[in-house]
């Protein structure tokens, strides 16, 4: 079992004008495992699945892809590099050209990054189809033609034409009906299984990320807050937020009404100290003053909060 | 990593043939469907035909004076009578439309490629698109009469006169289209997609952005053509269009509102020719804008 | 939540607890007329909801829930063909003229829609729209009214009242937006309340701060509730019953601690492994296959038969709603019921 | 609220100055000396010479341009060259005119195009709406100089109502003002209240269709007041961006009519002046329209900020 890591990001920070929507986030992610992140609206998660693939410019911080620095790159050092790094967006009817055949939509990523010859370009097409379980009468197809869940795959046999190392998903199922979710999940976990594809994938919702992750940062107001292996976050999660979180998911209330106070506040204008004091059941006074700083809580669970002070585990 | 066919669970049972969305029309069909595109075609084309054919079907200098002949009302000899001169005003209306037909097609030509290259440059380059934006606002309010005033008494009225003028007067509203539907199809999730996967910029706009807005501009180039057969109809009449020696409708229009009373027909019909024009291209528009647009298509 | 009322199967419940019913449909069909004549999009829809009582609609995109919610409202699009009876408190309502249709909204009906944003006016102050309302509905005065509208502010949990009345629905956050939703939707006093899909577009913990909300006002004020939503896993929170839809048709009714744990109906079933729980530790998810087919193309019989591993030839006939074990379903071959 | 008034007034400041340059420049360039034109055949070359100097014409072009541009801050347009009288003394005299015109003509084109708009909206599909829609692209289609010749023929030949063409200023009595603008301004007007009516009846249709219209209807508000205050306050909003750009359309636009009506309006002096090479009262005409169409737009601002309470935080 190789634990060479693919993505190491440190210290990722992005700013719009004023509003800082993500700030000071690291987090790598060792070949073929998949690293989750969840937050809320206004998280930053999908802002940081953007700068980790360049499409949306750091302001600080470095992205370490293939132990090569990403944010170094010129432009047209990081386009040859996209061949090893590929992205599934949320909306299955917006991440396509409607105007591209289905076979177009395969042969592009291999065309623009120079693999194979026409042939074989259209027989790696008919491959992908395959492996995302759509018929080869689809080559021909437009995306009109499909249904959300059918799109999706067409997206995910796209990203896969590179055969990329690494795959950004951001919310990759969110727009879709829940029982085309299970197919769409269950695809993504059995392609990453047959290729070993390292993931980064990104959700709102806690059920999914727990299905597909083995890591999970869980994000807000643009910082991670905690992160940990899977069991550890949902078994022992430490941070307020993260018990929250997974209080008020649906289906987990059972009576209990631990609900989280007030609104998120907005991205331009975090609280001082920790951003999460507003709305912590658990604030006190240094939280407003001082910024909790990540803990090691050993099993490589980490999180930033005042009442852990100590806890460092043994 | 071996690529073997994958055979997934998550098949339906019994065959892989699941079921697509059911295809949408043509284009084409959906056009040849629309009553409204089909009338404004087959106007458009019966005022193309009569003006390309326009020597065959009213042969004769249309210009010819024939004094004796004056204000005949329309009849078997003259369909549309006769003008203030004498003039044949069946084949003045027949190859008046050449002339408004060829320089509403020469003006959209040249507005919309040149609106098409800077919008499409002003749709992605910000700093481009600051200062393009003020000038088209600029543009905008400066009255055009001005311009093809100056351009007449610069280059002296002509056809080539007209075609500038017009044509730079009408860039500025092509342009804020053209860019209009550039920053909506920039912003689709398919361009970022597009970028992920590693799409150049120059691919990017020829595969992925010209195709987007090709629609409208299509729709916009129908109504740029009426607007340019307006225009040339209209500074013909004030006389700062196409020379006075020169056929056009407008300029046939001048000198008939001096004889309104007593010959209204020569007001008539090159007037109804222009309007019918405009009247097919708009149609043409609209249709177009219904069937290419599906979402602003139920509202009609 | 649902601890707090007892679960009491429907045949079980005592005289003294009887409460009674507010909104009953009957056979409800809702057909849209176009060039080809009718097509239908729901058929044969049959509940009941009582007073103080939460009853659940639920099922995927497409299924009909919307429409069928836009049917008891009497906001049906224009080409809709409506058949069936909708009684509002014992009155027969859904042969009424749409103008006394109108009539019953807001002071019986109140209505709260999935995107608080565009739902409420993006130009008239939040204290405008409220209080239009209630002058009209309740033949307030101005003062009365801005009086009124603050109050019930306050009541959903809304602070400085007075100063949200002067802003505009663009100045709140998501869940305050909502909020002030579920207070003009109550605003007039309504025995009845439809929420489509309320939280769908809330965070986690605004959703669950809403729900919370909603089941307050409820208990507060008596109220009937009719909840659609597409996740199963909030009817079993926070309704008694619920009413799951596929393809436009009701698969299965009952108390909702029944349909999601024991579900007769392999529909049902399914949308509950379709979605993968917190802590089952499962690798795989059992996705439903295919998709759900589009109005206007439903199979014959019944029209989950295409996607379900139990269906025989028996299923090319359409089955009734019947009861199987503690709820209704409609299917040739039930799920047995767990014990 | 005054913060987004200055900065929609600096983003106007180019609708005044590019019309100003380019009417320099275009005059400038053009063969044809104001000079020689006005001492005629006859003049000698030191004649003219001595003329250009004093008119400033042997400078160079921006030496000219910026000598303008002061003569503009200190209120000096200038004198004449045909008239050989201030410049600032005749433009009032025409201006009147073409401004009267275009409020008289855009007053029509609004009460037409938002009532007809209004009432096919509201009987969307009925043949009353047809009859509008097909009213409407006719009117469009209309050229607008041959609609004004129609006019004449109808209601000054045939019906004798009006005078063919002339002008009587409002001072003269409104009975005599109106019976010498309403030809005028119908003719101005017809196409801009055909347009105003399509984007009334799609923008209304478009609103109807929103979800707040369904919030409204569903509280049990009547559906008076939900067309009335709820659909229009939204559905308005296009329709008077339409009425800035049909005023705009107008001003400049006036000529032809001007012409055709004979009326001392602004659009046929400048036409005129161009003829004669009158560089002052050329770039006055155009300073003056260009200033009249900002004040216009600024005020479409204003009513757009006072409308939508959005833009005001913008």
């Amino acid at each position: 079992m190789s634990t060479e890591t693919v993505l190491s990001v440190a210290g990722l920070s992005k700013s719009f004008r004023a509003v800082k929507a993500v700030r000071d986030v690291s987090f790598s992610i060792p070949r073929g495992k998949t690293f989750g992140l969840v937050g809320e609206s206004g998280s930053g998660k999908s802002t940081t699945a953007r700068l980790v693939l360049r499409l949306v410019e750091p302001s600080a911080g470095s992205i370490s892809f293939r132990g090569m620095d990403l944010a170094g790159l010129s432009s047209g050092d990081l386009r040859a590099e996209r061949r090893h790094m590929q992205m599934i967006f949320q909306d299955p009817f917006g991440s396509l050209n409607p105007r591209m055949s289905v076979r177009d939509t395969l042969v592009e990523p291999q065309l623009v990054h120079g693999i194979g010859t026409p042939a074989e370009q259209l027989k790696t097409a008919e491959r992908l189809l395959a492996e995302v379980s759509m018929p080869r009468a689809a080559l021909d197809r437009y995306p009109h033609e499909f249904s959300g869940g059918q799109r999706q795959r067409i997206a995910i046999a796209r990203a896969l034409a590179t055969n990329p190392e690494m795959i950004v998903a951001d919310e990759p199922v969110s727009a879709l009906d829940v029982s085309v979710q299970a197919q769409v999940l269950n695809l993504m976990r059995d392609l990453q299984d047959r290729h070993g594809t390292t993931m980064l994938f990104i959700s709102h919702d806690l059920r999914v990320v727990q299905f597909m992750c083995d890591e999970i940062g869980v994000m807000y107001l643009g910082e991670i807050v905690e992160q940990g292996p899977r069991d550890r976050i949902y078994g022992a999660p430490a941070h307020p937020y993260t018990q929250a979180l997974l209080v008020s998911a649906p289906g987990k209330a059972g009576g209990q009404r631990a609900r989280l106070k007030g609104e998120i506040p907005s991205a331009h204008a975090v609280p001082s100290g920790c951003a999460f004091r507003t709305r912590c059941p658990q604030a006190f006074e240094r939280c407003t003053v001082e910024k909790p700083v990540m803990r090691d809580l050993g099993g490589g669970q980490k999180a930033a909060c005042h009442l852990l002070d100590g806890a460092v585990a043994a | 990593m071996t690529l073997t066919q994958a055979t997934s669970p998550d098949r339906l049972p019994g065959g892989d043939e699941e079921a697509f969305v059911t295809t949408n029309k043509t284009v084409w069909q959906r056009l040849l469907a629309n009553p409204t595109a089909m009338a404004s075609i087959v106007m458009l084309a019966i005022l193309t035909l009569s003006a390309v054919l326009a020597p065959l079907l009213a042969p004769g200098n249309p210009l010819r004076v024939s004094p004796a002949d004056r204000f005949i009302p329309p009849g078997a000899e003259h369909f549309f009578g006769t003008d203030n001169l004498g003039r044949d005003m069946f084949k003045m209306v027949l190859h008046g439309g050449r002339t408004s037909l060829f320089v509403g097609l020469v003006v959209t030509a040249i507005s919309m490629s040149i609106a098409v290259v800077l919008g499409a440059i002003s749709g992605f380059y910000r700093q481009v698109d600051v200062v393009l934006m003020r000038l088209v606002d600029g543009l905008m309010a400066f009255p055009g009469i001005v311009l093809a005033t100056a351009a007449a008494g610069i280059m002296g009225p002509s056809m080539t006169t007209v075609i500038t003028s017009l044509s730079i007067v009408l860039i500025a509203p092509s342009l804020r289209v053209v860019r209009g539907q550039v920053l909506v199809i920039r912003e689709l999730q398919m361009i970022e997609a597009a970028r992920a996967v590693g799409v150049p910029t120059l691919r990017l706009f020829t595969r992925y952005i010209l195709p987007a807005v090709s629609s409208p501009i299509l729709v916009q180039a129908s109504f740029i053509f009426s607007a340019a057969v307006l225009g040339e109809a209209g500074l013909s009449f004030i006389g700062v269009g196409i020379g006075p020696k020169e056929l056009s409708w407008g300029n046939a229009l001048t000198e008939a509102r001096n004889y309104i009373a007593q010959a209204p027909w020569i007001v008539l019909f090159p007037g109804l020719a222009l309007m019918l024009t405009i009247l097919a291209l708009n149609l043409l528009g609209d249709s177009l804008r219904d069937i290419l647009d599906p979402r602003l298509a139920r509202r009609r | 939540m649902t601890a707090h009322i007892a679960p009491l199967p429907a045949d079980l419940v005592s005289p003294q607890t009887e409460r009674p019913t507010v909104l009953a449909v009957e056979d409800l069909g809702l057909s849209l007329r176009n060039a080809d004549g009718l097509l239908p999009i729901v058929t044969d829809v049959s509940f009941s909801i009582r007073e103080g009582e939460a009853v659940a609609l639920v099922g995927e995109s497409g299924c009909g829930k919307s429409i069928t919610a836009s049917a008891i409202m009497g906001i049906a699009p224009d080409n809709a063909v409506i058949t069936g009876t909708i009684t509002l408190n014992g009155k027969v309502i859904s042969g009424l003229s749409p103008r006394d249709r109108r009539r019953l909204c807001g002071r019986h009906m109140g209505f709260i829609f999935q995107e608080p944003m565009t739902a409420l006016h993006p130009t008239l102050s939040i204290g405008r729209q409220m209080t239009d309302t209630l002058r009209h509905n309740l033949g307030l005065s101005h003062g009365a009214a801005t009086d009124r509208a603050a109050e019930l502010l306050g009541r959903v949990g809304i602070p400085r009242a007075r100063d949200i009345l002067k802003g505009y629905v663009h100045e709140l956050s998501g869940g305050m937006r909502q909020r002030v939703m579920i207070a003009l939707a109550i605003s007039c006093g309504p025995s009845l309340i439809i929420a489509d899909e309320p939280t769908t577009a809330l965070d986690v913990t605004i959703q669950a701060q809403v729900l919370d909300l909603l089941d307050d006002m409820r208990r507060e004020l008596n109220l009937a509730m009719l909840f659609i939503t597409h996740d199963l896993e909030v009817v079993g929170d926070f309704c008694e019953k619920a009413v799951v839809m596929y393809a436009g048709d009701v698969v299965e009714r009952g108390l909702s601690a029944d349909v999601v744990r024991a579900p007769a109906h392999p529909y049902a079933r399914g949308l509950i492994d379709a979605v993968p729980a917190h802590d089952d530790g499962r690798t795989r998810l059992t996705p439903i296959l295919g998709t759900v087919p589009p109005v206007g193309q439903w199979p014959e019989g019944c029209r989950f038969a295409p996607r379900c591993s139990r269906a025989d030839g028996q299923c090319g006939t359409r089955p009734s709603l019947e009861r199987h074990g503690p709820t209704d379903a409609r299917c040739w071959h039930p799920l047995e019921t767990m014990p | 609220m005054l913060r987004y008034l200055g900065k929609r007034f600096l983003l106007i400041l180019p609708t005044i100055f590019v019309p100003l340059i380019l009417v320099f420049l275009l005059l400038r360039l053009s063969p044809g000396d104001p000079a020689g034109m006005m001492l005629g055949d006859q003049a000698t070359a030191e004649q003219i010479a001595a003329l250009r100097t004093q008119l400033g014409l042997d400078q160079p072009i921006f030496v000219q341009f910026l000598l303008w541009l002061k003569g503009i801050v200190t209120l000096d347009l200038g004198n004449s060259i045909f008239f050989r009288e201030p410049v600032m003394q005749i433009i009032p005299r025409y201006a009147g005119v073409t401004i009267l015109l275009t409020l008289v003509a855009l007053t029509l084109a609004v009460l037409i195009g938002v009532s007809m708009g209004l009432i096919s909206a509201m009987n969307r599909n009925k043949p009353i709406d047809r009859g509008v829609v097909t009213t409407a692209v006719l009117g469009i289609s209309l050229p607008e100089f041959w609609f004004a010749l129609l006019l004449i023929f109808l209601f000054a030949v045939t019906l004798r109502w009006f005078p063919v063409a002339g002008y009587n200023p409002p001072s003269a009595g409104i009975v005599a003002f109106a019976a010498t603008i309403f030809m005028p301004a119908m003719a101005l007007g017809v196409r801009q209240s055909a347009l105003m009516t399509r984007m009334m009846r799609s923008s209304m249709l478009d609103v109807l269709n929103e979800p707040y219209i369904t919030t409204a209807r569903a509280q049990g508000l009547p559906e008076s007041t939900v067309i009335g205050r709820y659909a229009m306050r939204t559905a308005a909003m296009p329709v008077i961006t339409v009425a800035g750009l049909s005023a705009g359309y107008m001003l400049g636009g006036a000529v032809t009519i001007e012409i055709i009506f004979a009326l001392p309006g602004l659009g046929r002096m400048l036409v005129e002046a161009v003829g004669r090479r009158d560089y002052p009262l050329v770039e006055g005409g155009v300073l003056t329209i260009s200033l009249v169409l900002a004040v216009l737009n600024l005020a479409i601002d204003l009513i757009y900020a006072i409308l939508d309470p959005r833009i005001r935080y913008q």
